[in-house]
C-alpha cells in the first residue's frame, strides 16, 4: 500500500461550524481524521475567581453569561443551591414562575440548537425558520424579565417580580401554536433525506461509554440511557407535572438532534400544565430572605437539568456575605471530554455534524 | 474578411473586459502590506507542521472525472442550439457520442472511483 | 477612503497585551505600514465609498453572547440585516470588510483577533459589539480579560449593551455606513 | 422537595473502615486510599456516573480539598466524597482509569488550582495558554487590575 502523508489542520477558533471560539487540531490522512485534539479556553473569563469577590446576589448575572442560551436554567441551578445551603422556603407562585420561565428558556435553547444544527449541515432556511419562533419566545421572556437573553430573573428565595398582566395568556397562546411549528421543523429538517443521510449512523455512542464519560443531557439520552434529573431526582416542583423523557435508540447524531426536538414538545406540555395550575395559586413572589445574605459555614452541591445537560453548582461558604468558592459543573465542558476518541477515523464533514449534535456553548465550555 | 473582424472584436472585448478589471483594481486599490498579511490564513492561528504535502490520488480522480463530463457538456451546447434544423443523422451521431461517455461513467462507477476511500 | 486612523485615539498598548512576535517592539503600528495607492483622487474615492458603504461584508466571528444577538439575531427573520445589504457573512478574513468583535477578548484570543485583523484586506473597519468588547464589561477585573477591543484593533463603531439588542447592532452598521460616506453623524445626548 | 433515595452510607462505612462520614452524609477518605474506595464504590454500589470533580483551596489549614460527586443512574442516589491533599506538594492519583469523565475536569483542576494528578493520560493546561504562570484559583494568586 502506498504510504500517504499525514498533515495537521486547524479546525480553528474562527470557524463557522464551531459555535464560537473553539479549536480542534486535526491530524489528517487525506479526509480521514487520525487524531483530534480539542483546544478550548479562548473565552475563559475566570468567572469562578470573580464570583469569590462578589456577594451571593451579585453572582447571579455571572451565571447568565455562562450558557447564554438558557440563562434562566443557569440562574435556577445557582439559586436553588444557595437556598439549599441556607434552607430557605420558596413560595408556591415563585416556584411556578420559575418552572414556566425555565422551560421557556429551554425552548429557546433547543430551538436555536435545531436551527444552528440545520445551518451546520447546510440548510439556511431551517435556521431562519427556527429563529422566527425564537424571536416570539424572546419577546415573552423580555416582557417578563426585561432582557432578551441575560435574564437574571431568579433571586435567592424567589423570583424578581410577578408576571405582568395578560402574560400567562400570551404564553398559553404561543404554546398552543408550538406543536404546529414543531411539525414544520420536522417537515423541513428532520424529514429531509440529505439531513438524514448526513446524520444517521454518524458518531455513534454506546450507552456504556456515554455513562463512563459522564456525558449528560440529550447526548446521554440519545444513547438510550434514561437519566433526566427532572424525572430521576426531581427538584423544585417538577414532580407535579407528567411528561415523558424522549430516548434515542442508537445514539447517533440524528438521535441527539431528534431528542432535542421531542424535548421541545415535552417542554410545551410542562408549560401548559404549569399555566393551568398557577391560576389558583397566588401569593408573594419572594420568600422571607434577610437583606444581607450570610449563609452558615458549609458547602452544598446541587444540580439541575439544563438544556445542554446537567448543570451543577458547588457553593462553599465561610459565613461571610461572599461565597468562599463557587464551582460550576458545566455540561458542554464535560460533554466535550469524549470528542477525541469519538471522531477518530471520521471524515471532516462528519466532524462538523458530530460537533453540532453535541450542541456546545463556548461561554459554558470556558466558564 | 468582415466575419473575421467580428471574431476579432469579440476576442478584444473579452480581453479588455478581463484585463481592465485587474488593472483598474491595481491602480486605485488602497494597499497596506505587512508580514502577517502575507502569511497563510488558517482560522486565525499559525499553521502547524509542514503544509507542502503530496495530496491523495482520490482528490485527483474526482477532478479528472469532473473535467471529462464538463467538456462533454461543452460539446453538447452547439448541437443543442442548432437542434431543430438538423437532419436525423446528426441526432444519431450525438446519441452515439453520449453513449460512449455513459459507458465511461459506468466503468468509473464500477471501478469505485466515485466512492471515497 | 481617508478615515484618519491616527486621530481615532488608539493609545499605545502595553507590551504584554500586544503580540510582540508579530510587530516587533513598536506598539504604535500605524505609521509602520501606511496605506499606499497608485492613483489617489478625492472624487474617485467618493464614488468608491458609495459602493463600499452600501455593501459591507461582515466577518462571521462571534466570541460570546453578543454573537448570538449581533450575528444571529441581526441576521434572523425579524431584525433582518439583509435589508441594508450587509447579510453576506463571510467565513474567511480575505473577503470580509468589517470585523464584528462580538464578545470578550481574552489574553488567549488576543493574538488571533489581532492576526485576523491584520490579514483582512484594506479598506477594513471594526465594530465592537457589547460592553465586553468596549471596555471589558462585567469581567473587567478578571485576570484573563483584555479591557476593550481597542487595546488590540482600531475600532470604528462601538455598540454598547450586554448584549445589545439586534436593532442596536443595525444602528451600529448604519453609523459605520455614515462614517464611510464621510457624513458627519452628530450623536446628540 | 420529595424525599430522595438515601445513599447507603452505613454499608460503605462497614465495608471501608478507614472512611469517616460527617453530618451531611459526605464520605471523607484519606488520599492514599482514594482509588481503592472509588473502585469499590463503582463496582459494588453502582455509582457509575461521576458528575462533578472540583477542588477548594484552604490556605490557613494549608490543604486542598478535592470533592467528587457521584450519581447512581439505576438506584437514583447521589454521594459526595471528599479527600484532602497537602498544599505544598499537591499530588493525588487520578480517577481517570475508573471514570473517563474525569479527564477534562482533572485537567481543569490542574490548570486553575495546580494539583498534579498522577496517572492522568495528558495532564496539560486546558483553559489557560501554556505561557501563563501561576494557578489563578489559589487564594494567594495576585494579578494587577486593568481598570483605569
Amino acid at each position: 500500500m502506498l504510504k500517504t502523508q499525514e498533515y495537521c489542520l486547524n479546525f480553528g477558533p474562527q470557524h463557522p461550524a464551531t459555535h464560537g471560539v473553539f479549536q480542534v487540531i486535526l491530524t489528517l490522512d487525506g479526509e480521514k481524521i487520525v487524531k483530534a485534539e480539542p483546544v478550548c479556553g479562548y473565552l475563559h473569563r475566570g468567572i469562578e475567581k470573580l464570583a469569590e469577590a462578589r456577594t451571593y446576589t451579585q453572582v447571579i448575572p455571572y451565571t447568565d453569561r455562562m450558557d447564554y442560551l438558557a440563562a434562566m436554567l443557569q440562574n435556577l441551578g445557582y439559586v436553588q443551591a444557595v437556598e439549599k445551603l441556607m434552607g430557605i422556603e420558596v413560595p408556591e407562585r415563585a416556584e411556578y414562575l420559575r418552572i414556566i420561565s425555565g422551560e421557556l428558556s429551554r425552548l429557546t435553547s433547543h430551538v436555536l440548537g435545531t436551527g444552528v444544527y440545520a445551518l451546520d449541515i447546510g440548510g439556511f432556511t431551517g435556521f431562519l425558520l427556527c429563529f422566527r419562533e425564537r424571536e416570539k419566545m424572546m419577546d415573552l421572556l423580555e416582557e417578563l424579565t426585561g432582557s432578551r437573553m441575560t435574564l437574571s430573573y431568579a433571586r435567592i428565595g424567589g423570583v424578581a417580580d410577578d408576571a405582568p398582566e395578560g402574560w400567562l395568556e400570551k404564553v398559553d397562546r404561543l404554546m398552543d401554536e408550538m406543536p404546529g411549528y414543531i411539525e414544520e421543523y420536522n417537515g423541513l429538517i428532520t424529514g429531509n433525506e440529505i439531513f438524514q443521510a448526513r446524520t444517521k449512523f454518524v458518531g455513534e455512542l454506546t450507552p456504556e461509554t456515554a455513562v463512563n464519560y459522564s456525558l449528560s443531557g440529550p447526548v446521554l439520552r440519545a444513547s438510550g440511557v434514561n437519566y433526566d434529573l427532572r424525572k430521576n431526582m426531581p427538584y423544585g416542583i417538577y414532580d407535579r407535572f407528567d411528561f415523558e423523557v424522549p430516548l434515542g435508540t442508537n445514539g447517533d447524531c440524528f438521535d441527539r438532534f431528534y431528542c432535542r426536538v421531542r424535548e421541545m414538545e415535552q417542554s410545551v406540555r410542562i408549560i401548559k400544565q404549569a399555566i393551568e395550575q398557577i391560576k389558583e395559586v397566588d401569593g408573594p413572589v419572594m420568600g422571607k430572605v434577610p437583606k444581607v445574605l450570610k449563609p452558615p459555614k458549609g458547602e452544598v452541591y446541587h444540580e439541575i437539568e439544563s438544556s445542554k445537560g446537567i448543570i451543577g453548582y458547588y457553593v462553599a461558604s465561610d459565613g461571610s456575605n461572599k461565597p468562599y468558592r463557587v464551582h460550576v459543573r458545566r455540561p458542554s465542558f464535560v460533554n466535550l471530554g469524549y470528542l477525541d476518541e469519538m471522531v477518530r477515523g471520521v471524515l471532516i464533514a462528519d466532524l462538523v455534524a458530530i460537533l453540532g449534535s453535541i450542541d456546545i456553548v463556548l461561554g459554558e465550555v470556558d466558564c | 474578411m468582415s466575419d473575421w473582424a467580428g471574431v476579432f472584436i469579440f476576442f478584444t472585448v473579452a480581453l479588455v473586459f478581463g484585463a481592465g478589471g485587474i488593472v483598474t483594481a491595481f491602480l486605485i486599490q488602497p494597499r497596506r502590506s505587512n508580514p502577517v498579511k502575507l502569511e497563510e490564513y488558517e482560522c486565525g492561528v499559525p499553521t502547524i507542521g509542514e503544509t507542502w504535502v503530496q495530496f491523495r490520488t482520490s482528490y485527483f480522480l474526482y477532478a479528472l472525472l469532473f473535467v471529462i463530463f464538463d467538456v462533454e457538456t461543452i460539446f453538447l451546447y452547439p448541437w443543442a442550439v442548432r437542434f431543430n434544423n438538423m437532419q436525423f443523422f446528426t441526432f444519431i451521431e450525438m446519441i452515439i457520442f453520449i453513449f460512449i461517455l455513459i459507458v465511461g461513467l459506468w466503468y468509473a462507477w464500477k471501478e469505485g472511483a466515485l466512492e471515497w476511500k | 477612503m481617508e478615515v484618519n486612523k491616527e486621530k481615532s485615539g488608539i493609545e499605545t498598548v502595553t507590551n504584554e497585551i500586544w503580540a510582540p512576535e508579530y510587530f516587533g517592539t513598536n506598539p504604535d503600528y500605524h505609521n509602520m505600514y501606511p496605506v499606499k495607492r497608485v492613483i489617489s483622487a478625492g472624487p474617485l474615492e467618493k464614488i468608491l465609498n458609495l459602493a463600499r458603504a452600501h455593501s459591507i461584508w461582515p466577518l462571521g466571528f462571534g466570541l460570546a453572547c453578543c454573537a448570538i444577538e449581533a450575528l444571529m439575531g441581526a441576521n434572523g427573520p425579524r431584525y433582518d440585516l439583509s435589508r441594508f445589504g450587509y447579510e453576506v457573512m463571510r467565513g474567511t478574513v480575505r473577503q470580509a470588510d468589517v470585523m464584528v468583535v462580538a464578545g470578550t477578548i481574552t489574553k488567549k484570543s488576543a493574538p488571533f483577533v489581532l492576526r485576523l485583523w491584520e490579514q483582512m484586506a484594506e479598506p477594513k473597519w471594526c465594530i465592537a459589539v457589547g460592553s465586553c468588547a468596549i471596555s471589558g464589561g462585567p469581567f473587567v477585573d478578571s485576570y484573563y480579560v483584555i479591557p476593550g477591543a481597542n487595546k488590540v484593533v482600531p475600532v470604528d463603531v462601538y455598540v454598547p449593551g450586554c448584549p445589545p439588542r439586534p436593532d442596536a447592532v443595525l444602528e451600529g452598521f448604519l453609523m459605520l455606513k455614515d462614517k464611510i460616506l464621510q457624513k458627519r453623524k452628530v450623536v446628540t445626548g | 422537595m420529595k424525599e430522595r433515595v438515601k445513599a447507603p452510607v452505613e454499608e460503605i462505612r462497614q465495608k471501608f473502615p478507614y472512611v469517616e462520614v460527617d453530618e451531611q452524609q459526605t464520605v471523607i477518605v484519606p488520599a492514599d486510599k482514594l482509588l481503592e474506595l472509588m473502585q469499590g464504590l463503582k463496582n459494588e454500589f453502582a455509582l457509575d456516573f461521576l458528575t462533578n470533580e472540583t477542588a477548594v483551596d484552604y490556605p490557613e489549614e494549608s490543604k486542598f480539598e478535592l470533592i467528587y460527586n457521584l450519581n447512581s443512574i439505576c438506584h437514583g442516589y447521589t454521594m459526595m466524597v471528599k479527600t484532602s491533599v497537602d498544599r505544598d506538594n499537591p499530588e493525588i492519583p487520578s480517577v481517570f482509569p475508573i471514570w473517563g469523565g474525569a479527564n477534562w475536569q482533572e485537567r481543569e483542576i490542574y490548570d486553575l488550582m495546580g494539583i498534579v494528578f498522577t496517572g492522568h493520560p495528558n495532564l496539560k493546561r486546558i483553559l489557560l495558554d501554556d505561557k501563563f504562570d501561576g494557578h489563578p484559583l489559589r487564594k494567594d494568586f495576585q494579578w494587577e487590575s486593568v481598570r483605569e
